[in-house]
Parts: structure tokens; C-alpha cells; sequence
């Protein structure tokens, strides 16, 4: 099997999509023979041509927009926002409109797209290139919102969002976008959207983390269990659906929780994990729910790794859980 | 593709250049088309028009039907049968001569006025009763206000209220259309309102750059709400905004149903032809409130409505069809009694169906399947409505 | 004292306020002559004049953006957005750029203004007038976020608001708009932002809500006292900055809360509260935090009563929570 | 406020009229405006210079200064001692000529390449390179990227990425200031990828309807990062946008110094005395790629710069100096000597300054006051350093 970073395996789920389905179509900011300001459309101009991967002019709102109106017309559009920082000008179209499309008409009319934007710190990007916005869009009904944190998975699951009938958000976690290699199958194939996966099984608390957050609860896991504390390790991947039974299984199991994200901790998807499982483990848990997440400030440039929750922020946060 | 900027011949010496621009400049260049003056007289080129008197005589039907459709259901609203209602009045000619230009295949994406292009493209007005009712015969299962329906077999497209929104769907459906070498044109409906949004300069701008098949129809109704069209905009016309996109405009008539339905025809044309969209500015006027909510004596004078009455599209193409000979006032009372008794007919036949959609239809078709969150929450809400018949009835819970 | 409804506790405020400071200028949709649409802004016109209460073009986006710029300028003011559901288009606007413009220039400017705009259900108004859209800017760092429920608190908040230095989100319970009537003072008051208010005590279990929903968490708290259940109110009345003493201190004595709101569940700031009980009330807590509130779907047109998380269902929760 | 539509003389017989726009309508109907030739000639009407000699000798030298720093910061970017940079090489006269036509009370709103602008308004150029280290001398708290800079004391406002963002907050401030009554005239910058945006639209739309004091500058540079001008709009070029607006528009030769300075001199002009804003379109060319993230191999053939470098705004300047004796080739060393000094200088004393500001401050500024929730979180990430140093270290940190 050929290993690949996450932007490859993008690239390979988008490129054997466009090769089985003639409508899925590709467009966005620089997407064209630029390939992508992280290049994950290179060479999708050269394979499908400008007609299907298509650059637009720059206006998230119109991207969105048109995108709709392909969607409804039946292609499988798969819009890029280059940086999930901007995706606030397509806001109203996202939450107002794709989202609501479908109910709206009954059903008569509906609008798939695969909404994918590279999300989160730790490039350096300060402000406006480091953001987290998926709360915004698992509060949205209507919308589906996926973030995987590994190549086979971020593969997987594109293609089962291309396939899918409703609209996918589609985070791209851009500080592991190339540090995050693994082994990923030749051809296709799905990754469901809507199932969590236990990436490590442990018995004195779970550890709730997804996209490149992932990687800091395993290893703050790695190293608790260097201190005999025995972590299970939830990888999210859906945030909606949710694998309500996976996460509530695990807590059941552990009686600790502890949820790590990068968005500020106020209202973030933290906190409706956090409502869930003590509402559905409430007689099972040993210690509140904890949160490790960024902090409620805009996204800082020079001191962003004290703000990101990294492994020595959740390995405290495992000490404190454990002996509660 | 070029790259390079076109810079032109740079002239010597010459001097700042700012373009001031002379008042009335793009009213004169966008003069207005007109090829029915009010007294029904043809005054345009008798070869551009683009309707038999037959076709003439069945859109005149439509707008008589849409007129009585519209006086009818604000005075339901304030009888309190229906919630809310926003007509057209005074606007017939613009929506239905353009929709009437279009061909079957193309698709229409409206603004939430254009409830005469809905029953136009076959939505039975027994279903449009039904939305406006949000009863168990409405096919948007109760979910949206009144007046926000969508029929999808006439590729009439779902309305929603924010404004605008719709402009960049046309042109995403438009361009889908190229891509699919399909013969669709798309066309939408905005007011001038809905010019100062964000989505009419992204919509117009995506349209231009690949010269898409759109025609845009901006009904300029001289008012959004209470905001005069001077407040909404500082240009002399809503033609001349086709200028900022490379654009081809043009300034309509708005209440001539056979100019609206040329300039489309030909805008329509061009769009299928490749060589890319039109903007339509079709001049007419807000002759009532906004909507029902809306009583315009709190800002508008009466005195400035007066003369757009006089204008009426109605009236003008009744004037029109008599001076050719094709309706008589007979035949004109044979057609507004057919509508009213119609609409007598179709409204009781709508009432007739349950006030409410079932209440599992609330979690139907937020996704093509509902996830194990909505039927928990449905399990939820059943189990409340059971335990205490007040969940459904306000009546018994409100203070 | 005389007797106000909310409009007009919130055009007296308005007016009282313009008076005050020169620097006060109101602007919006159909704000002028018409007094807005649902008139809270009536007379303002005829008393300020033109320049001081604006009409502006239909662009939420270019409201908040040249908001902005005035107050930035030393203005403030006090954009109004017609219906909460259309403030999407401004969202951008909002967030990346009103929240973050102190902290991005390390206090070298500013930009307080006061968003006012009518939000939620009950006047069915379908899809698009109905919306509680509150969570998505608690979320957002850098910004206030207010609801009052009544009169009284919406002139005296509105006053607090506008004399504030950061940008707050002033969001008005149009479903109780009119039928909410209390004595209110003449002359300025103020409420400050960020203290909760106990409407009710009692000691079986803690009600949270806010806005309209608050009417609602009173009547079941009636109904459920007729039951011989004594359940302790708090009337929230500021999202951000959150009152957490107040909560804690109630929950800590009660054991035992339900959240109420009407924006869907997943994401709603019920489950920031949820989150935020558990952990620091978790050695008291009897029940799980429970959440009464509209569902995961858009907001419905004809079932909007069955949708909206009114006081039968509040009840029946309250009889669960109890009996834990 | 005339509240009726003017809808001007209707013709009779008239035919159908959508316009169509003959190629190279606009660029006739707005030429480039042009004083100083490329080889430094003057060629407009002198009467339309508005800087003396002295005047362009010190604009040429803060260009001269602009340019080193560009090419420095590039460099040290590509070391690794800054993280990013974006510069305005090629473009120094579109931002400097416009800036300096501007008064001393006058607000600017800039893009992300208008260092030389924030420099020219008093901004010590140690704290801009501060601001690149992000490090404790960084009069921003080290919180933004870049090239993000704000200079409250010279009325330069903070710039952000999203964008065209900033349009609307300069007609704010200009709106501000016109009920004020200050003299105040707002100039704000942006690319001609930035007038597809959102904020482009309203923001030119609410200063035509309320003819607000403000200078719209386009920087038309040809390129928004990969995506050629061709692909941003249809339109023939960037100031025929105005008239969407009703509003000035005029084109400028971007690399003509004079040219930009005596336009945005006039617009700034007319718009204190009333007459409402101006779009001007400063046609110049992105020489090198959008930022140091951007190599434009991938999309731009290097054939299309060549011509654009011959163009250069300062070669030009310094033949133009040259021709008027005001700068010879030893003093242009001086200067050039004296900007290469003084950077090196200054690059020192910035490095100077501890690489971090201190932990509490990423929770100042949020608010007026740190709400309590922030002074906890304060308090949880001091406890978390002092538990484990890694927490303020990534490299101990990283897998
Ligand atoms: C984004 C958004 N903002 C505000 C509103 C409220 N609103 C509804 S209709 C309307 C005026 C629209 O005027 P215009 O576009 O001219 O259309 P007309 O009603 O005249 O046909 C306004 C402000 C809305 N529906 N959507
Ligand atoms: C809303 C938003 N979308 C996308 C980007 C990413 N981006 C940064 S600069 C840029 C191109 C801007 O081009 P132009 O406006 O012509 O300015 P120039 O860089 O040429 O000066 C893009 C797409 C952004 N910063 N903000
Ligand atoms: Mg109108
Ligand atoms: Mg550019």
C-alpha cells in the first residue's frame, strides 16, 4: 500500500471521484492550475480540465452560492474555501440556504456539495488562518460536519461525503496536513461518515479528540500510560451525526471523560459532549467532563502553542481526571 | 487566455479623466422599452413582438388570475384564515411577460412574488392555497411562511426569505446546465432592494466572468419596505450595474407585458446563444403595502401612488386586446367571473384539509434519512404531546 | 411608574440615550421615518433627525462593516438587524472583524456599538423570522451577548449596553415584544451585563432560561409549584459574560437544572451550561443537566408551537428531573 | 428626496436597446491617466502635477526605502527569522502616490501591502519589524501575523486577511466624520480580486447613496494570487465599477507616481467639498508572487512579467528626478546606501527584543476588562506552564 499525507489522500479521493462520476466538479480560489494553495487539486486541471475544476472569482458567498445552484441542477459540486477563516462570507448561504434546502422543499429539492476547508492552528497563521469554526455548523441542522485526522481516514471519508446526499463540511486538519502519513489503499473506498473509532482502548478514562487534535490525546495517552494510567483514546471523525453510542459506551466503561478541541472552549463541541455525557452517563461517571481546548480569545500568532490544548496541557488534564 | 491588462492607447497630455457623470446620462442610455403605450396603443417595431393576441389574451387570463389571487388572500389575511401574504400588485407584467419569454426547460428562481410564474409553470393553485395554509395539503409539509412555496415539476425552485439568495443559485444552476450541454437558461427575480446584497454582486459577477446563461429580472418597484429606491442606491438606473460586470442591461417597462416579454425573449436568446446574461430592470411600482404586515401610510404619500394606478398592467393590456379586436368587456367579465368562481372553488377545496402535517413530518427531510438524534427527538416530542396534549396546543398552554 | 412593553422600553432607551450622547446614532433597515418594523425605533426620526437615525441600503453586511467604521471613529452606534435570521450576512463582518478589532490591535482601537435585533419563534414566522441564532456569537470571543426577557431589563440593559465599551449583541424576544408589560421607570437606569437574575427561589430544582423562554420556565415553575415542586428561576439575561456564580450557587443548592431554549439542542448554549454545571457542581448534582429545547431541525412554520420548548414540556421535564 | 422613478422620455418606435458593449468601450471611456512618461518624461499638463520636486524626492525615497524593505524581509523570511511576509514590489506608487495626496487628519484603511502608507504616517519602522517577529517590542501583543500591522497615532487603521473587509469600515468612518463635521476624507486600499468580495459592493454602494468622503483605491495588479484578473470580472476594466454606484470612476497608470497623486488629490477634493466618493483604478502589476507562501512558477509565465519590470514605479521617478536635475546618480547611491543603513540598524534593535510577549497578555484585549472566565483561563494556563514547561515549548512538545 503507498503512504500518503493527508493532502495526497485528498487528492486521491477527489481525483478517483471525478474519474467514476462525471458531475462531481471541483472549483474555488486558485483551485485550477494553481492546484490549491495546499495544492490538494493539483492535477485535477491537468486530468479533468478546467470545465469540472474550476477557479472562481474571489467571493466565498458566490462560491457557495453557485455551488447550490449546481447541486440542485445535479452535479456534486465540491467547493474549496481556502482557509476555514473565510468561510464566514458564505455563512449566510451555508446556514440559511444548503442547509435548509431540502426541508424547505420538502424534499422536493436538495443540494449535496462537499464543503472542503483546511481548519486550526499551529502553521502560524495567527487570526485568520487558524481558526475552528465546526461549531457553527453542527449547531446548523441540515448539515453534516466530519473531520478526519489521518490520510486513510481523511481518503475514506471524502469519498463517502462526495457520495453522500446532504451537505458535508469537510475539515481538513492543516497543522498535521502533511505531518500525518500512513498507509492508504490504492483505488476506493469508504470511510462511513457517522462512526467514531477507538484508536486505543484503556480502562481509566476516555479521551475525546478529532482532526489535529487527535494527535495530542494520543499522545498525552502515550505518555499517561508511561505514568500507568490507562487511557482510551476516541478519534471522533463525525461531529455530525454523532457515534453517540460509541462515545457513551467508552465513558460507561471509564467513569472520566475528557474532550480536546482547539476552538475556544465556550460553546465549542465540547460542550455539547459534555451535556450528552453526563445526561446519558450521569450514574457512571467518577469526575466531571473535562475540557481542553483553546482559549476564549481570537487565535493568537507567537503564542499559539500555549493556546492550542497540545499533550502537556491534556496529560495534566489526565492526573487531575483520574484522581478526582 | 489574456493575462496581460488591456491598458489602451495611453494619450499625451491628457487630462484627469475622473468620469463625472452628467445627470440623466444612463437614463438616456438606458432609455425605456416600451411597445404598448398606456392607452393600449402598439407603439414599439410591430416585428419585435414576440406574442400572438392568443398568447396575449391567455397571459392576460393569468395576470386576472394572479390579481384576484392576490386581493383575495390579503383579505383572508385579515379575516385571520392565513398568516401572512405578499402579492404582486402592479407587478403582473414584469413577472409574467418574463417567465412566459422562457423556454419549458429552463428554470426559474424567484424572489417572493412570483407566485403567478408558479402557477404559470403548473403548480396546481389548490397546492399553492394549501402552502399558504401550511396544511396537511401543502407539499412543504407546513414548514415555511406563506407565499414561500416551490414546485419542482416546473423547475420552480424553493423560495426563502433572506434576499438575494437566490441570484447565485440561478447561476450556479446555469452553469451545471453548460457543463451537462444542456439547453437551459435560468432566470431570477430580485427587486431593486435586493441589488444593494452581497449575493447580487456575487451572482452577477460569477455569471459575467463565464458568460452563463442567466437572465436576471430586477423588479424595480421604486421601494423596499419603507426605503425609497434613491436611499438604496446611488445610480440613476438599475440597468447601468450591468456595466460593473461587463454585462449586457437593459431598462424595461415594467408594466408593458410585451416589452417584459421581448427584452426576455431576446436576453434569453443571447444566454443560449453563449454569449452570456442580461440584466433586465423592469420599471413598475409597489401599488400596495409590502405585505400584509406592511401599511405604507406610515411613510409613503398616497399622492405618489396615484399616477402608477393609471399605469396599471392590467389595464393596459385589456386596452390593448380591445383595440385589436380580441376582448370585448363581455369577454372580460367571462374571465374575472371564471376566476373568482374558481378561486371560490379551489379555496374551500384547501380548507378542506387538516390544519396540521402529522407531527412526525418535523423531522423529516433535514437529511435524506434522519439521523438517531431525530428520531430520539421525535420519540421525545411524541412522548410529550402523549403525556400532555398542550405540547400541541398553545391554546391551552399560553399565559 | 408608567407600564411599557418591550418596544417600547427599548425606544424609550433609544431616545434617552440619544439625548445623553450626541455620539449615539441609530441605523438599520426601515429604521427613519418608518420606526422600523416592528417600531422600536418610532419617532426617533422626527426627534434625532436624518443624520442620526439612518436608513441604509439592504446589506446586513455593510450595516455592521460601516457600524464599524463609526465607531472606530468615536460614534456609537446602534445597527439594527431586522430579524436575527438575516444577520448571516453579516456575519463575517461580526465576527472576524467587530470581535477581534480591539485584540487585534492590542487596544489601539475599538469598536462598541450595540447590534439590536428581534429573535425566536411564536409569531410564526416559518424558517427565516424565527431563528435564535445566540450561540454562534457566545462563541465568538471579544464579544457581549444579552437577552432580556421583559421591560424593565431591556431598557435598563439597552442603556448598559450602549455605554459599553465592547460590541454587544442586544437579541429581543419578539414573541413577547408586545405581550410583556412591567412598570418601568422614567428617566436612565441601568441593568449591568453580566448578572443573572433569581425571578423565583426554591430549592427542588434549578430553571435557566432567558428571552422568551424564560416566560415559559416561570409558568411550568408555576404549574409544577401547584404540584408542591419548588423550583428556583433564573431569568439568565446575559449569555456572555455568564453569571456562573449565580448559577452555581443556585444548582449547588438545588442539585438538579434544566435548560431551556429554543434554539436547537446540539450546540445550543444549554450545552455550554450543561458542561459548565457538571463540572463545577458535580459532587451536588442529583440528575443529569437536562435540556428542554427546539429540535435539530429548522425552525417550522405550522408546528412551530410544537417545536418551541413551551412550559407543558418544561413541566413534564421538571416532573423527570425530580424524580430522578 | 424625489421618491418617483425617473424613468427620463420614453421614444416612441424605439427598438429594442439592451447594450451591448463594443470591446474597448471602456478602456476608451476611461483612459489611463498619465503624467510621467516611462522614461520619465512628463507628458500630462504640467498644471496637473501636484508634488514639487522636493516632494517627489522624498516620496522617492520612501519608495526607495519600501523596496529594501520588501526585498529584505523576503530574504529573512526564506532563513527562517520571520514567518511570512507580503510586500508591494511593482506597486510602491499605486500605495505611496495615493497616500501621501492624503491630508494629516485623514483616515487610512489599508489592504496587506500598504506598509510604505503606515511608514509615511509616523509608524517607526522598529515597530513594524516587531510586529514580524511577533516578539515583546510588537506594539500588537505578537498576536497577528505579519504584515498585519496598525498605527492608531498616524491613523492607519489594522488590517486584517479577510478580504475587502476593510471598504466598509473606511465609508463608516467617513459617515462618522461628515455628521461630526470633521474635514475628515477616508482612503482605503484593496486588490482587484478584493472587488469580487462581499465588501466591495456594499461598502461603494453605501458611500454613492450617502455620497460619503472617501478614495476607493484599486490596486488592479493583475493577479489575486494565481486567479488572472481575466477570471476575477467581466468587466473591461476596474473604474467602469463606479458606475454601478453612480459614483466617480477614473484609471491610472499605477506605476506613474504623479499620475496617482494628482488623481487621488482631486478625488480627495471633491469628496471633502461634498461631492461624494471616486473609485480609482491604479493599473500596475504584481511582479513577484503574491506572498513568500506563493511561488507563481505554477501559474504565471515568467514572458508576462518581463515587460512589467521595465515599467518599474521607481525607475521611473528616478528619471524623472533625473531629467528635472533634482537627483543624480551618486545621490540615488546615498539614498540608496542610507535605506540599506538604516534597515540593518533597525532590524538589530528589533531583534532585540525578547521573541515572546508575556503570558497574560493573551487574554488582555478581548474585552475592555478580562471577563472572570479569563482571568481563569489565565490562571489554568500559568498552572499548566508551571507544571510542565513543555506547555510554552513546542519543542519539547511536538511528536
Ligand atoms: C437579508 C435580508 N434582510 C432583510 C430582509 C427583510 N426584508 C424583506 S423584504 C425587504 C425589502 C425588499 O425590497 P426589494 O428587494 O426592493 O423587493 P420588493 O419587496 O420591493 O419586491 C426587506 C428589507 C430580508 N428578507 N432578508
Ligand atoms: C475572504 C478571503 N478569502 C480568501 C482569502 C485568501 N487570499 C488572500 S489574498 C488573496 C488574493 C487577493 O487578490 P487581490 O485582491 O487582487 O489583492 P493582491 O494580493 O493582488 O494585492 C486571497 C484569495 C482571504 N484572505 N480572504
Ligand atoms: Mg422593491
Ligand atoms: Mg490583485
Amino acid at each position: 500500500m503507498p503512504t500518503m499525507n493527508i493532502i495526497q489522500a485528498v487528492n486521491d479521493a477527489l481525483r478517483l471521484e471525478m474519474r467514476r462520476d462525471p458531475d462531481v466538479v471541483v472549483m474555488g480560489e486558485d483551485v485550477g492550475k494553481f492546484g490549491g494553495v495546499f495544492r490538494a487539486t493539483q492535477g485535477l486541471y491537468d486530468e479533468f480540465g478546467a470545465d469540472r475544476v474550476m477557479d472562481t472569482p474571489l467571493a466565498e458567498g458566490g462560491i457557495i452560492g453557485t455551488a447550490l445552484g449546481m447541486a440542485l441542477y445535479g452535479l456534486r459540486p465540491v467547493p474549496e474555501i481556502q482557509f476555514a477563516d473565510f468561510i464566514f462570507p458564505a455563512f449566510d448561504q451555508i446556514v440559511n440556504e444548503v442547509a435548509k434546502y431540502r426541508y424547505r422543499s420538502a424534499g422536493q429539492y436538495s443540494c449535496p456539495m462537499v464543503i472542503r476547508t483546511p481548519y486550526g492552528g499551529g502553521i502560524k497563521g495567527g487570526h485568520y488562518h487558524s481558526q475552528s469554526p465546526e461549531t457553527h455548523f453542527v449547531h446548523t441542522a441540515g448539515l453534516k460536519v466530519v473531520v478526519p485526522s489521518n490520510p486513510y481516514d481523511a481518503k475514506g471519508m471524502l469519498i463517502s461525503a462526495i457520495r453522500d446526499p446532504d451537505p458535508v463540511l469537510f475539515f481538513e486538519p492543516k497543522r498535521v496536513y502533511r505531518a500525518a502519513k500512513g498507509e492508504v489503499p490504492e483505488g476506493e473506498y469508504q470511510v462511513p461518515i457517522g462512526k467514531a473509532k477507538v484508536t486505543r482502548e484503556g480502562s481509566a478514562l476516555t479521551l475525546v479528540a478529532w482532526g489535529s487534535m487527535w494527535h495530542e490525546a494520543e499522545q498525552a495517552a502515550r505518555e499517561a500510560e508511561a505514568e500507568g494510567i490507562d487511557c482510551e483514546v476516541i478519534d471522533l471523525r463525525s461531529l455530525q451525526p454523532l457515534d453517540t453510542d460509541t462515545l457513551v459506551q467508552s465513558v460507561k466503561k471509564t467513569g472520566r471523560a475528557i474532550v480536546v478541541h482547539e476552538a475556544p472552549r465556550t460553546c465549542g463541541f465540547g460542550a455539547e459532549l459534555a451535556a450528552i455525557l453526563q445526561e446519558k452517563c450521569f450514574l457512571h461517571l467518577e469526575a466531571p467532563i473535562t475540557r481542553v481546548t483553546g482559549f476564549d480569545t481570537p487565535f493568537p500568532y507567537t503564542l499559539e502553542n500555549e493556546y492550542l490544548p497540545r499533550a502537556p496541557r491534556v496529560l495534566k488534564a489526565i492526573r487531575e481526571v483520574v484522581s478526582y | 487566455m489574456r493575462r496581460e491588462h488591456e491598458v489602451g492607447a495611453v494619450p499625451r497630455r491628457q487630462r484627469g479623466n475622473h468620469r463625472e457623470w452628467e445627470p440623466g446620462r444612463f437614463v438616456k442610455e438606458f432609455p425605456l422599452y416600451r411597445l404598448v403605450a398606456e392607452d393600449g396603443e402598439l407603439v414599439g417595431p410591430p416585428d419585435e413582438v414576440t406574442l400572438s393576441d392568443a398568447e396575449v389574451l391567455k397571459l392576460y387570463e393569468l395576470m386576472v388570475l394572479n390579481r384576484a389571487l392576490d386581493e383575495r388572500m390579503i383579505t383572508l389575511q385579515r379575516q385571520g384564515r392565513i398568516g401572512f401574504y405578499i402579492g404582486s400588485i402592479g407587478e403582473e407584467a414584469s413577472i409574467l411577460g418574463s417567465a412566459a419569454a422562457m423556454d419549458e426547460q429552463d428554470w426559474i428562481f424567484p424572489c417572493y412574488r412570483e407566485h403567478g410564474a408558479a402557477l404559470m409553470r403548473g403548480m396546481p393553485l389548490v397546492t399553492f392555497l394549501c402552502e399558504l395554509f401550511g396544511n396537511a395539503g401543502d407539499a412543504l409539509k407546513g414548514r415555511q411562511m406563506p407565499c414561500h412555496e416551490a414546485w419542482r415539476p416546473g423547475r420552480f425552485t424553493s423560495i426563502s426569505s433572506p434576499i438575494s439568495t437566490q441570484i447565485s443559485h440561478a447561476v450556479g444552476a446555469a452553469w451545471a446546465a453548460r457543463l451537462k450541454g444542456d439547453p437551459m437558461v435560468a432566470i431570477t427575480y430580485f427587486g431593486e432592494g435586493g441589488t444593494s446584497a452581497h449575493d447580487f454582486h456575487t451572482g452577477l459577477n460569477f455569471a459575467a466572468v463565464r458568460k452563463l446563461p442567466v437572465v436576471f429580472i430586477c423588479r424595480n418597484n421604486g421601494w423596499a419596505i419603507s426605503v425609497p429606491r434613491e436611499r438604496q442606491t446611488g445610480s440613476e438606473t438599475i440597468a447601468q450595474k450591468a456595466i460593473a460586470y461587463g454585462m449586457r442591461g437593459e431598462r424595461v417597462d415594467g408594466n408593458d407585458l410585451l416589452a417584459v416579454h421581448a427584452a426576455t425573449r431576446r436576453a434569453r436568446a443571447r444566454a443560449a446563444a453563449g454569449e452570456g446574461p442580461t440584466l433586465i430592470e423592469c420599471v413598475t411600482y409597489r401599488v400596495e403595502g409590502h405585505s400584509t404586515s406592511d401599511d405604507p401610510r406610515a411613510y409613503r404619500p398616497a399622492e405618489l401612488v396615484e399616477p402608477w394606478k393609471r399605469k396599471d398592467p392590467l389595464l393596459r393590456m385589456r386596452r390593448f386586446l380591445a383595440r385589436r379586436g380580441a376582448l370585448d368587456d363581455a369577454g372580460d367579465e367571462r374571465i374575472r367571473a371564471g376566476v373568482r368562481e374558481e378561486l371560490q372553488r379551489v379555496l374551500k377545496e384547501a380548507e378542506a384539509f387538516a390544519p396540521k402535517p402529522p407531527l412526525e413530518s418535523l423531522f423529516e427531510d433535514v437529511y435524506a434519512e434522519p439521523t438517531p438524534l431525530l428520531r430520539e427527538q421525535l420519540a421525545e416530542l411524541e412522548a410529550a404531546v402523549a403525556a400532555d396534549p398542550r405540547v400541541a396546543n398553545p391554546r391551552h398552554s399560553d399565559a
